[in-house]
């Protein structure tokens, strides 16, 4: 009787098992059943089946598996206690919430790739994902910006400074932002949206010698709607950055555009040639962005987007962000246009 | 309950007829009877779609599940598909319960009335092997299993039918546009309605808590027995799966399930024939039933009132009445 | 390999008993088969193939609270606080309206958070080889393979586990298990495999740990003959399972088959329960909730599953699966295509409780023989299809 | 702050509810919960090892907020509304009184002991009643103590 170690998966987590075909073959029983070639390399969370690699957490802890870094770190499921140490409220329902880790070490070692996210959580309500938001040089706290909605976000809605919560972060990829060297680099946002791009426009203008131009355009319904307008009024100013900010129906004393955000886009008739263009906001606006980015020509490779699903875990085990095989939290949120369309369409 | 008079392939028979006659006119869209499950003891609701298909019909003891469970979901919504539909006496008086808050659309419903003598209580008798049974037939009196070893034993079939059958009293739809055979004659002396029931009663209350405890340790909160139910159309939106508000937390536990079981129990409330659906449903055989039957010993007593009976009443709940013979203190 | 009498079986239980939990197949109060912590004198069966449940929640709990957390008023005037009820809010220390005396803290609250974890050492005895191989599957997904995160509370258990596999003799007409790469005596994540013959098991040790269980004293060296029988016995289970379905090319089949209209006829029974995933040994969805009385709570990770409408469910309202089909489709698109490209494992170990226990016995084999199959659409064309007919009629899926 | 009170049935119990039950009442706005008003403004003597829910009517009362009760550790929970035919909208409480006898006829099947929950009717001016009532409410489910380690 042929004798098989077929413990190594459990006894090595992070070890390939065989695939289970050979494993029938080896054991001779009956007629033995062939293993379907692999069609697919197996994929990491990060390194993308066209090979291109993007900013992953291995990023964050150089020379480690993400298993293997995350064992290091500890329990991926245990929050990270930290404190509210600043409350902005942006518009009528959406904070930003400022946090630092209550531990000063993790506070100093904390980094990020623009475009990750974190589950911040309050004890005894829930966790929910947000995008960090903060710029990645930022030591001194985390910011997550939170629309008020369900059960958790009004909950964190209600915290004061000095409150406790829990946070678990980073997860997910980032935005490949090295590979965008010397790129011109196209911001299209709407309302919340901007939330999930704003560490990435931070990192760029951090680094603005090596990206050619930035072009960011903000819709929001009101002006009472935009967010960040501390950043808005940099971003005006910045000679170096062209800022459209927009609004959807004309205000008195508004002396920026008017118009969707599509329409603006369309207007500002962007070049497609060395851009990339990177959108988010609501689904609809992100649909008819789109379609515009395509009559401009941009093509599928051109276009990134951050997706949001619900998630539990956030560590691509619980199931439920799947589109397809990839998980939103460990295989996205960041996703370029040619990866999604590979993807089932669940959004 | 009368014996069986076995004219099973008769009623089969006239169910494939009027389903065929049905798709055939255009009445309905899909027409939802039973049909043979994976071996020859099982068998399970079947979706027909064409009048060349009615063949894979069958009516037979094994027929339990209840096939209104399938109206609740897109019923309310027209205009949407015709549906035609077989129901037994039990299963009728869900669609009563379910029409008498409109919660079905009769103009777009055919419903073949199924007269029923009784459905064998499949739990009890694939117990009677311990490896697999792999048919059940049943003829006159007697139930033959056969086990996957082809060994057969023989049944009484008055011993081996499901509870509540044995004391049925409306063995023929109370709703229905074409009946499938021959009503049935409904029984006269009645079997002791409440026999199981009073039973548990008469236990000390430690005994019936002990009870509740051990039945409801094991759930494991599939939800099968809500979904299955044909009178609990809340379906997606559940409350047991809200957070708010949050009557049922989503830890697994004896208290919990109860819980959760309390809270179908008594939105089922005056709807609930004790169809037994929930019961056969549960992958873990908790006996829901009891539970059921139960409310509806305690909703007889009260208010001398059985569900699902009479179109024209009122849901016991959404009524009153200002001499109710209670709570007058 | 070795022999153990069947009259040292209840002796090789209660040895294993005595440096571990064992827990083994025995009937409930209602004649159910589950796994139970075996006790001394309990009834053990073997006979019944497979249990109603698979033993999977021995290492990957229904509820596993993970997070204990407690608010509670600390230092001067708590308790004057918590007596009238008052509504303290936490920016506004008491220390403002009465200043504390020296070295007493002023009145706030505390957040105490506290780590459960727990692992005890266990045997889970008498589970078959598809039950073991959900075990092995699963620990692709909770064990960081391919780069993914370990998950420390599955891990500890898994790692404390020893499974004792029985050989089944007799296979249902629902098993299988050689379709999926299984075999009613596989081996995958068995450390030791009992096959029962005349008189007693032959026992077989596939691991190290499965090794130290033969030291016990009530094993005999096989007979002459006896490991003959044994074989016997896994071949005649073998054949006579008669594979429903060709395993290769599934996953491509379902990737060609994502919009195929046969989804929707093969889902018209589904009641959109969760029977199918908590009976099976390898569904592994969960939810994490934090489920607070008063002031103390517990964050808890319980099963979930893809047939709970609130599984994807947004705060915003919009659900990437609302309909049912969709919900339907991903458990069958998730256990043969996603996790497979993603693991390089199936994450169906062919054991068809599924089937059984199903309250309309929806029938995993049928799904995967029509949709399983590269391009089923061209096969029997969308327009012919009935689905597709009354899906368009009605533009609805009951 | 321990204070040494008497409890309805005259054993001595602390203040912060140790070795006491926990009653929980679901009072209706308009009678009950202003008969007990009254009572209190009577100084009339109550026991107060009871908590009050106030509620616009008993109508809006489901027999799942009662077992929610028990479930979250109460020993008895007392339900009272306007008398039939006095309630503030009319018919509140007939639609009430049949979910709560329901109930109260359900609760032994769970293994509850009866006197663990009663619905009546009290009326804003009979704070006398209320205090009898709820005094001899109270005296059952003492004489039963804590439920622990129930099913529900």
């Amino acid at each position: 009787m042929a004798k098989n170690d077929k413990r190594k998966a459990a006894s090595s987590p992070a070890q390939a098992a065989d695939f289970p075909g050979r494993e029938a073959a080896a054991r001779g029983n009956g007629e033995a059943r062939k293993a379907p070639a692999a069609r697919n390399p197996v994929k990491t969370g990060g390194v993308q089946s066209d090979g291109r690699r993007r900013m992953t957490i291995d990023d964050i802890r150089p020379g480690a598996t993400i298993a293997a870094a995350r064992n290091a770190a500890g329990n991926p499921y245990l929050p990270e206690p930290a404190t509210v140490v600043e409350i902005v409220p942006e518009t009528h329902n959406i904070k930003s919430f400022r946090v630092r880790f209550d531990d000063e070490a993790v506070m100093e070692n904390f980094s990020f790739a623009p475009g990750q996210v974190g589950q911040l959580g309050i004890f005894g309500v829930g966790e929910s994902t947000f995008a960090i938001n903060s710029s990645p040089s930022t030591k001194e706290y985390l910011q997550f910006s939170v629309m008020r909605t369900g059960e958790v976000t009004t909950a964190l809605h209600n915290l004061s400074v000095g409150d406790k919560v829990g946070v678990r972060a980073p997860m997910g990829c980032g935005f490949p932002v090295d590979e965008w060297k010397g790129k011109k680099i196209l911001y299209v946002m709407g309302g919340i949206g901007s939330a999930a791009l704003r560490a990435t426009i931070h990192y760029t203008l951090e680094h603005r010698d090596d990206y050619e131009d930035v072009t960011i355009i903000y819709g929001a319904r009101s002006p009472e709607d935009l967010t960040y307008k501390y950043d808005i009024d940099d971003w005006v100013e910045r000679k170096d950055v062209n800022a459209v900010i927009t609004i959807d129906r004309e205000v008195p004393g508004w002396d920026k555009r008017v118009g969707f955000v599509p329409a603006v886009l369309e207007e500002e008739q962007p070049r497609p040639k060395d851009t990339i263009a990177i959108t988010c906001g609501p689904p609809i606006m992100i649909k008819f962005v789109l379609q515009s980015l395509e009559k401009l020509q941009f093509t599928d490779d051109q276009i990134y987007t951050t997706l949001e699903k619900r998630m539990k875990c956030g560590i691509g085990i619980c199931g439920r962000c799947n589109m397809g095989p990839r998980y939103v939290c460990v295989d996205g949120p960041v996703f370029s246009m040619t990866e999604l369309r590979e993807l089932p369409d669940e959004m | 309950m009368s014996p069986a008079n076995g004219n099973y392939e008769e009623v089969e028979q006239r169910i494939r007829e009027l389903a065929r006659t049905a798709l055939e006119e255009g009445r309905v869209d899909y027409f939802i009877g039973w049909t043979a499950g994976y071996n020859e003891s099982e068998v399970i609701p079947g979706f027909v779609r064409s009048a060349d298909r009615v063949d894979a019909l069958v009516w037979n003891p094994l027929a339990a599940y209840n096939l209104t469970a399938f109206l609740k979901r897109k019923m309310p919504d027209p205009p949407q598909a015709k549906i035609g539909l077989a129901v037994k006496g039990c299963d009728s008086r869900t669609l009563v319960s379910l029409l008498q808050e409109e919660l079905v659309d009769r103009e777009r419903l055919y419903v073949v009335g199924v007269p029923c003598e009784g459905i064998v209580n499949r739990r009890a008798v694939s117990k009677v092997f311990a490896n697999e049974v792999v048919k059940i037939e049943v003829e006159d009196d007697t139930i033959s299993v056969t086990n996957q070893d082809g060994e057969t034993k023989q049944l009484a079939r008055e011993e081996y039918l499901l509870d509540h059958c044995r004391s049925c009293k409306y063995p023929n739809p109370r709703y229905f546009d074409d009946l499938a055979g021959e009503a049935v004659t409904e029984p006269e002396d009645q079997a002791p309605m409440w026999r199981e029931i009073e039973e548990f009663e008469a236990l000390p209350e430690a005994e019936k808590d002990r009870l509740m405890a051990e039945a409801f340790e094991k759930c494991i909160r599939c939800y099968a027995c809500i979904n299955a139910c044909p009178v609990c159309y809340c379906w997606d939106n559940c409350v047991c799966r809200a957070r708010q508000p949050k009557l049922v937390s989503q830890k697994v536990n004896a208290q919990e399930n109860l819980m959760f079981q309390m809270v179908h129990m008594f939105h089922v409330a005056g709807r609930c024939p004790s169809c037994g659906n929930c019961d056969r449903a549960c992958p873990v055989e908790i006996p829901l039933y009891l539970l059921h039957r139960k409310m509806n010993k305690e909703l007889k007593e009260m208010l001398d009132f059985e569900p699902g009976i009479d179109l024209e009443q009122k849901p016991v709940f959404q009524t009153f009445d200002v001499n109710d013979p209670f709570g007058q203190h | 390999m070795k022999f153990l009498p069947q009259d040292q079986l209840e002796a090789f239980l209660a040895h294993l008993a005595e440096s571990a939990i064992v827990v083994a197949p025995q009937r409930d109060q209602d004649g159910v088969l589950f796994f139970q912590p075996w006790e001394a004198g309990a009834e053990v069966e073997f006979e019944q193939l497979l249990t109603r449940q698979s033993p999977k929640d021995y290492v990957f709990r229904q509820t596993e609270t993970y997070l204990k957390f407690g608010y509670q008023m600390k230092g001067k005037a708590a308790a004057e606080e918590e007596e009238v009820g008052g509504k303290k809010s936490k920016d506004e220390p008491a220390a403002e309206e009465a200043p504390p005396a020296e070295g007493e803290e002023p009145a706030h609250e505390v957040l105490q958070v506290e780590t459960v974890e727990d692992a005890p050492e266990q045997v889970i005895f008498g589970l078959r080889p598809c039950d073991a191989r959900g075990y092995y599957q699963m620990d692709q997904v909770f064990g960081g393979y391919g780069g993914f995160y370990y998950d420390p509370y599955y891990m500890a258990k898994r790692e404390a586990t020893t499974l004792v596999a029985l050989t089944c003799a007799q296979p249902w007409s629902t098993c299988f298990c050689t379709a999926v790469y299984g075999s009613p005596s596989g081996t995958d994540g068995v450390d030791l495999l009992l096959t029962g013959i005349e008189g007693g098991f032959t026992a077989e040790a596939l691991t190290e740990r499965g090794e130290n269980l033969l030291g016990f004293g009530g094993f005999a060296d096989v007979g002459t003959g006896q490991a003959d029988a044994a074989q016997t016995v896994k071949d005649e289970a073998f054949a006579a399972i008669d594979p429903p379905f060709e395993i290769e090319g599934v996953p491509q089949g379902l990737r060609d088959n994502f919009e195929d209209p046969a989804w929707h006829d093969l889902q018209m029974r589904c009641i959109s329960c969760g029977t199918c995933t908590y009976v099976c040994p390898n569904c592994y969805c969960f939810n994490i909730t934090d489920e607070m009385v008063e002031k103390s709570g517990e964050r808890v990770r319980t099963w979930d599953n893809c047939f709970n409408p609130g599984y994807t469910l947004e705060t915003s309202g919009h659900n990437p699966r609302e309909q049912k089909f969709a919900r339907f489709r991903n458990r069958f698109s998730h256990k043969f295509w996603y996790y497979p490209e993603k693991y390089d494992s199936l994450l169906c170990s062919g054991c068809g409780r599924c089937i059984r226990y199903c309250p309309t016995k929806i029938d995993l084999r049928e799904v995967i023989r029509t949709l399983g199959r590269p391009h089923a659409a061209e096969a029997a064309p969308a327009e012919d299809s009935e689905a597709a007919g009354v899906h368009a009629q009605t533009g609805e899926d009951l | 702050m321990a204070q040494a009170t008497e409890t309805a049935t005259g054993t001595t119990a602390s203040w912060d509810g140790e070795g006491r039950v926990k009653v929980v009442g679901i009072l209706c706005n308009w009678c009950s919960y202003a008969g007990a008003d009254g009572a209190g403004t009577a100084r009339l003597r109550q026991p107060f090892d009871f908590r009050i829910v106030r509620v616009p009517c008993t109508g809006r009362i489901d027999p799942l907020h009662i077992l929610k009760a028990f479930e979250k550790g109460a020993d008895g929970v007392l339900v009272s509304g306007c008398h039939p035919g006095d309630c503030h909208y009319a018919e509140g409480n007939y639609y009430a009184r049949r979910k709560l006898e329901l109930l109260e006829r359900m609760l032994p099947q769970l293994g509850f002991e009866p006197e663990r929950f009663k619905y009546t009717w009290v009326s804003a001016s009979e704070a006398q009643r209320w205090q009898q009532v709820v005094t001899e409410f109270i005296k059952g489910v003492e004489k039963l103590g804590p439920r622990e380690g129930r099913a529900l």
